[in-house]
């Protein structure tokens, strides 16, 4: 019982880093840079949306929508003013400069809506389901969460797949030049995915303060870290990738705190992501290139 | 790098050390500046260790201020074992600098091998990785220290060291190191920016070096006329954490408490920010920008809470103004308009630093 | 187009199923491939590739684009692991080597598409094929240890020599990057000279080059073989530079060869004119 | 490579510039007739909500003391960040505007190093809530305002026993957090004498502060009545929430760190009802001056003020009572105060919004009693 606790713990942790890490990964598939500033997106999103529930009164469902579409905004504004510039240089550049947004967004965040935590009201109320006389619970939020990811998953899957801009972002992660050369407006598409990536974290966000409701400037930050490491765990730029080393990552954490130690947790998560990539060097699902001599 | 680029950062380090001296001597130096000497020294070992496996391997590390961490623990544990038996500041400073450097190199040493295998992103993620892990471990570490010699413990709390009457704790879990006895001056520091430049520099310029820098450039090709990918790699690596150890060893002398929070991720991204904005491979660059990125945000304390904020702005647009070509044109008339050209011509002639 | 003056060389065999100059015949091949091949997943890339370098030999190995040519070189410079069939460098079988040993062991190569380090110094590029030919240690470097000045004098003198061979001691100290084309090319084959190797692997190093800079390459190629005494097989797709100075000819088609033979028996192979141009409608 | 060097010349220039602007600076006493005092705390970043706090209170106090008359203060607080490098930057630059006394830093780490300078410089120091015992150890001028950590530990402790609260007890603690594992510490060693059972340990750190279930099964699994929580209370209101997603209710024992838990924004305060805590603070007191000070920070700051305000405030009123017991002057040097301050503090008695009758001993600790109090509809009960 206690096993199957901790793993519906973990696939709810779980859930909420990998709807983080599919953002990122996103991100790197096509414009191929590590965008930090994406924890800091989820922070934006799930402060318009708390403010939108709470001192508004908005329903919940709109709450998400307008943050979801204060987000895109953001996404494609931060990569226009910040990124687009800098994409003929090495890919690190562009890194630092992710760093400086992602000081910013904190910093902006902090003086607008001062350091103070606030709680979030989940979106979908605090329930919980209990099973085998209450031994078991699973709390709504949990369900609706991996759900939401899975959901998310195959629509991201099938978009890239299946409609025109998908492919235009899968010749763009391909070779940008000659994307261009076939008439695929590279900025447009970039754009695009920073706007498709930004939304989810403005979904990210939402779910992750309804999960774990504390909400502050610094609230994105280590969940975050955290998805950038699922992400390369899965295999960075792939999306099944993404989904499915966030929640093994979730359910590493949980069961590291609940069989090893809680104390050494974070050791434990990082010791076996480093082992999964000494086997596999490209992350579980990512592709192996080997360079042509 | 050219060899009157050499000649010129040291002649720049060692007049920039005289210049602040004379101005200490004088009383004309503010205690904020003063109490920032030995860090920016620290932070300069820092970015000009983390040049090495950045931009002179060329692969990308998140972790380095574990290997700092690792320094100033060990140094600061090895300081405080020898204050009985070693009462002289100067050899003492010195073996603690050696102990964090040698454990900090040990600790590249067996985290290289596995590291060093990856590639790109992966290999960057590997090395955020241990140094979390470091940090995580160094969390749960317990060191005291009494008359029968050294007690580790793991995961407990003090008490467990078991320490005679008179004994005391060293390292006491998260709390970390408390009532460290202050030895770092701005001579000691300055004094170790001097070793790190001349181990790097020198580095660089011979064979070894230029193994590494073969690395960076084309892996294949230098696999192709027989260079072991495999020792210069570690090679780089190791000389880097070791020196990272050694700056923080200095690091940690120079405050009365460390904790292993402290060097966390943020630090390592602080000191990648120092490296990448000098310039990769380019060591003139790290010393200025580390210097600038210390100091600036004391500068900016006028701005109260704005302060991160307009820091963070300033980093944007630094990066951009270095980058962009657009940006760099519009930027370049502007600097021709307010600085006449012979100005500028003049001036370029005394800082020439990019190799 | 000037050909160098080549005296008639005689094919002979060797032990298998080889041959190479007669005037190398005494000696052991420096080379000798048997059986050669490798399977990318179920592709056959290169399959039963036999084939012996005599010890001053130049050799050419030729066919169409896609006919595996650089995967040969891949293979005898352990890039790749051969599938099967064993690879003899002067008699010793480098199955267990690495690409480091391979060159350790004596064969240096050059890459169709210039592999130098582009961000160094020209002089730098040839200092780092004297690698393993003059060594001092690390710290002997950072202290600047009497070792070290010795040495780097030394690797200065050789560099310079070397690179007087292609008239190339004015760039020295440009960056190898910067350099144009065809001096990055010549550039590739100094670095590759200077790990002192016993065979010359050279790819394409025509490739880009204008009628005069060709001929001008051949000469030197010649010179090379001359002044080191050592082998070269070269792959190229300029005819004039394989016929001009190859001695043995091996050509290569989907992975298998198809013919092996002087210039002018190569030149008249009605299956090497088959691979080249087309089958010839029948009726 | 041109512009760099162009952009390198100027931040130079600029530097260089600032340097000499801070020297003349440099050196100034309070002339304006008040005392100089400075304090650093993190105003930004993650603990940037204790800094403001204690800054907030200590300026209401400046205030009100500067409208009555008599003994006028300066105050400037300088941004720590939460770490001891900053800090001592901070006090550094608070010594260049020309600190007589210093109010300490906000919180622990930081406080360590800055009051290893403020000793060495000889500047009196109170901080108002670093509570750990290396800020005071070893350093005759430095006090503190807060309980300090093992104090906390010990009456937790000795508190459950007296009034028999639980038999079986959890404890789960931060533990990369010196204030909380310092409690802890204390608290397993007394709860030990105590013969209290606790029958489960378990932590969490910075980077893994959203999850508490694993935490929470272990001690529902083994059977804790009774949960300590040495923590501040913003991941305290998160095992709130799970523990009653997962339909636990344990009795609740927090430490003043759990103080403000009840003015989190938008915070259901019925899953922090019937939690006990030691904190001697409350801002829903009756108390005259209490109400006094709530108000007035909710007016200025349009929030509740938590235990960092009030006693951010009492400093400075500890401060000029005394000033005026010693018959000290803002025109005397920061180390002629700091003898002084030392003697007035160990002999004094001081009535303040975090307790009554406040003696200090010469190791700088206070001696206050906490007040044990229980949430009950969503406000402060007292439990005595």
């Amino acid at each position: 019982m206690t096993f199957l606790s901790y793993l519906i713990s973990g696939l709810s942790l779980g859930s909420v880093y990998a709807i983080i890490a599919l953002g990122y990964t996103m991100v790197y598939g096509i414009a191929k840079m590590l965008n930090f500033a994406h924890g800091d997106v989820i922070m934006v999103g799930a402060y318009v949306c708390f403010f939108a529930m709470t001192r508004w009164g908005i329903n919940p469902v709109f709450g998400i929508l307008l943050a979801m579409a204060v987000c895109t905004v953001l996404g494609v504004i931060i990569e226009r003013l910040a990124y687009k510039p800098l994409r003929a240089v090495p890919s690190l550049f562009v890194l630092i400069t992710a760093i400086g947004m992602s000081y910013f967004l904190q910093n902006a965040a902090q003086l607008l809506w001062t350091p103070n935590p606030k709680v979030f009201t989940s979106v979908v109320g605090n329930a919980s389901i209990k099973l085998f006389d209450g031994q078991l619970s699973i709390s709504v939020i949990a369900i609706v969460t991996i759900a939401a990811c899975f959901v998310i998953m195959a629509v991201l899957s099938w978009y890239i797949n299946n409609t025109k801009m998908g492919k235009a972002m899968r010749a763009c992660s391909e070779d940008k030049g000659a994307a261009q050369l076939m008439g695929i407006s590279v900025n447009l598409t970039i754009s695009v995915t920073f706007a498709i990536g930004s939304a989810l974290a403005a979904v990210a966000g939402v779910l992750l303060c309804s999960a774990y409701p504390t909400l502050m400037p610094t609230t994105g930050a280590m969940p975050g870290i955290k998805a950038f490491t699922a992400a390369v765990f899965g295999g960075i730029g792939s999306i099944p990738g993404a989904m499915i080393g966030g929640i093994m990552l979730g359910i590493i954490e949980i069961f590291g705190k609940g069989y090893i130690s809680t104390q050494l947790s974070d050791a434990v998560v990082f010791a076996v992501l480093i082992i999964v990539l000494l086997v596999k060097p490209t992350g579980i699902l990512g592709k192996q290139i080997n360079e042509k001599v | 790098m050219k060899k009157n680029n050499i000649f010129l950062i040291y002649g720049t380090v060692i007049a920039a050390y005289i210049i602040i001296q004379l101005l200490m001597s004088a009383g004309a130096v503010t205690s904020s500046l003063r109490g920032q000497l030995v860090p920016i020294c620290a932070y300069i070992v820092m970015a000009v260790s983390l040049n090495l496996t950045v931009g002179v391997l060329g692969e990308l590390s998140l972790g380095h201020a574990g290997f700092m961490s690792i320094g100033a623990f060990t140094g600061v544990v090895a300081c405080m074992s020898l204050e009985s038996a070693l009462p002289p500041t100067l050899p003492r400073f010195v073996i603690s600098l050696l102990v964090g450097a040698a454990f900090a190199g040990v600790a590249g040493f067996l985290i290289g091998i596995p590291v060093l295998r990856l590639n790109g992103d992966y290999l960057a993620i590997v090395t955020l990785a241990f140094g979390e892990i470091i940090k995580n471990i160094i969390n749960c570490l317990y060191v005291g220290i009494d008359s029968r010699g050294l007690h580790l413990s793991f995961l407990t709390n003090s008490d467990a060291l078991n320490l005679e009457e008179g004994g005391t704790v060293i390292i006491n879990g998260p709390m970390g190191i408390a009532g460290i006895t202050k030895l770092s001056t701005f001579t000691f520091g300055f004094a170790l920016v001097l070793v790190a430049l001349f181990i790097v520099l020198n580095l660089i310029r011979s064979r070894a070096g230029r193994a590494i820098m073969a690395l960076r450039d084309n892996r294949i090709a230098a696999e192709s006329i027989g260079i072991n990918v495999t020792k210069y790699k570690l090679m780089a690596f190791v000389t880097s954490s070791a020196l990272a150890g050694a700056a923080g060893t200095l690091f940690a002398l120079n405050y009365s408490t460390i904790t292993a929070a402290k060097f966390n991720f943020n630090t390592s991204i602080l000191v990648l920010v120092f490296v990448v904005l000098g310039g990769l491979g380019n060591i003139w660059g790290s010393i200025i920008a580390t210097t600038v990125l210390v100091i600036l945000p004391e500068l900016l304390r006028e701005f109260n809470d704005y302060r991160m904020l307009v820091y963070a702005i300033v980093l944007i647009l630094v990066m951009l103004a270095t980058n962009n070509a657009t940006f760099k044109n519009t930027l370049r008339e502007l600097v021709n308009k307010i600085i006449p050209e012979k100005l500028i011509k003049r001036k370029e002639g005394t800082t020439d630093g990019n190799s | 187009m000037a050909t160098p003056e080549r005296p008639d060389v005689k094919l002979v065999p060797v032990p298998s199923t080889n041959i190479i100059p007669e005037r190398d015949v005494d000696k052991e091949p420096i080379l000798e491939a048997r059986n050669l091949g490798i399977d990318f997943g179920g592709l056959v890339a290169v399959d039963k590739f036999d084939m012996a370098i005599g010890r001053t030999e130049i050799a050419g190995l030729i066919g169409p684009n896609g006919a595996g040519k650089t995967t040969v070189f891949n293979l005898f410079t352990k890039v790749y692991q051969p599938t099967r069939g064993s690879i003899l460098l002067d008699g010793r079988d480098i199955q267990n080597m690495t690409t480091v040993q391979v060159n350790r062991a004596g064969i240096a190569r050059t890459f169709q598409n210039i592999r130098l380090f582009g961000n160094l110094s020209v002089e730098d590029n040839v200092k780092l094929g004297l690698h393993n030919q003059i060594n001092y240690g690390m710290w002997t470097g950072i202290l600047r240890l009497p070792g070290y000045w010795k040495s780097e004098k030394l690797m200065h003198e050789r560099a310079m020599e070397l690179l007087s061979i292609f008239d190339m001691q004015r760039y020295a100290s440009h960056r190898a990057g910067s350099l144009p084309y065809g001096a990055q090319r010549r550039l590739e084959i100094v670095r590759a000279l200077a790990t002192n190797p016993s065979l010359l692997l050279l790819d394409e190093p025509a490739a880009g080059m204008n009628p005069s800079e060709t001929a001008e390459l051949m000469k030197n190629i010649v010179k090379v073989r001359d002044t080191f005494k050592i082998a070269i097989l070269l792959i190229e797709h300029d005819m004039n530079l394989v016929m001009g100075i190859c001695e043995g000819i091996c050509v290569l088609n989907f992975g298998k060869i198809i013919a092996k033979g002087t210039p002018s028996q190569i030149q008249n192979n009605p299956e090497v004119i088959e691979a080249y141009l087309g089958k010839k409608k029948e009726g | 490579m041109k512009l760099k060097r162009i952009i390198c010349i100027a931040i130079s220039l600029v530097l260089v510039a600032a340097l000499a602007a801070g020297c003349s600076a440099n050196e100034k006493k309070g002339e304006s007739g008040a005392f100089k005092i400075g304090g650093t705390g993190p105003l930004t970043g993650v603990a940037a909500i204790y800094g403001t706090a204690a800054m907030n209170g200590a300026q209401i106090a400046v205030d009100e003391i500067n409208a009555m008359g008599g003994i006028k203060f300066e105050l400037k607080y300088e941004d720590d960040e939460h770490d001891a490098e900053k800090a001592v930057n901070a006090y550094n630059t608070l010594k260049d505007w020309g600190m007589q006394i210093f109010l300490g830093s906000v919180t622990s780490t930081p406080a360590v190093a800055t009051s290893a300078e403020a000793f060495n410089d000889r500047i009196f120091s109170l901080t108002p809530s670093a509570s750990s015992t290396d800020v005071t150890k070893g350093k005759d001028n430095m006090f503190q305002m807060c309980f300090a950590d093992p104090n906390q530990g010990t009456a937790s402790a000795q508190y459950i026993a007296d009034k028999n609260l639980g038999t079986k007890i959890a404890v789960i603690y931060k533990n990369d957090d010196p204030y909380s594992k310092g409690i802890y510490n204390t608290f397993a060693e007394k709860a030990a004498e105590l013969n209290l059972e606790i029958v489960s340990t378990t932590t969490f750190t910075d980077d893994s502060q959203t999850d508490f279930n694993v935490q929470l099964l272990d001690a529902k699994d083994k059977g804790a009545d009774l949960i300590f929580l040495p923590m501040y209370y913003t991941p305290a209101s998160l095992i709130f929430q799970q523990a009653k997603a997962m339909g636990y209710a344990p009795k609740y024992f927090g430490v003043d760190g759990m103080d403000g838990i009840l003015t989190l924004e938008n915070f259901d305060t019925s899953l922090a009802e019937g939690v006990i805590l030691l904190t001697p603070f409350n801002a829903d007191s009756n108390d005259e001056r209490t109400v006094n000070f709530v108000n007035k920070y909710k007016e200025l700051f349009d929030e509740i003020p938590n235990q960092f305000a009030a006693d951010g405030y009492d400093c400075i009123y500890a401060l000029k009572a005394a000033l005026e017991a010693a018959e000290c002057k803002p025109s005397m040097t920061a180390s002629e105060l700091c003898e002084k301050l030392i003697g007035a503090f160990t002999t004094m008695k001081f009535d303040g919004l975090t307790g009554d009758s406040m003696t200090w001993a010469a190791n700088g600790e206070v001696s206050k009693s906490p007040k044990g109090m229980v949430i009950q509809n969503g406000a402060y009960v007292g439990l005595d």
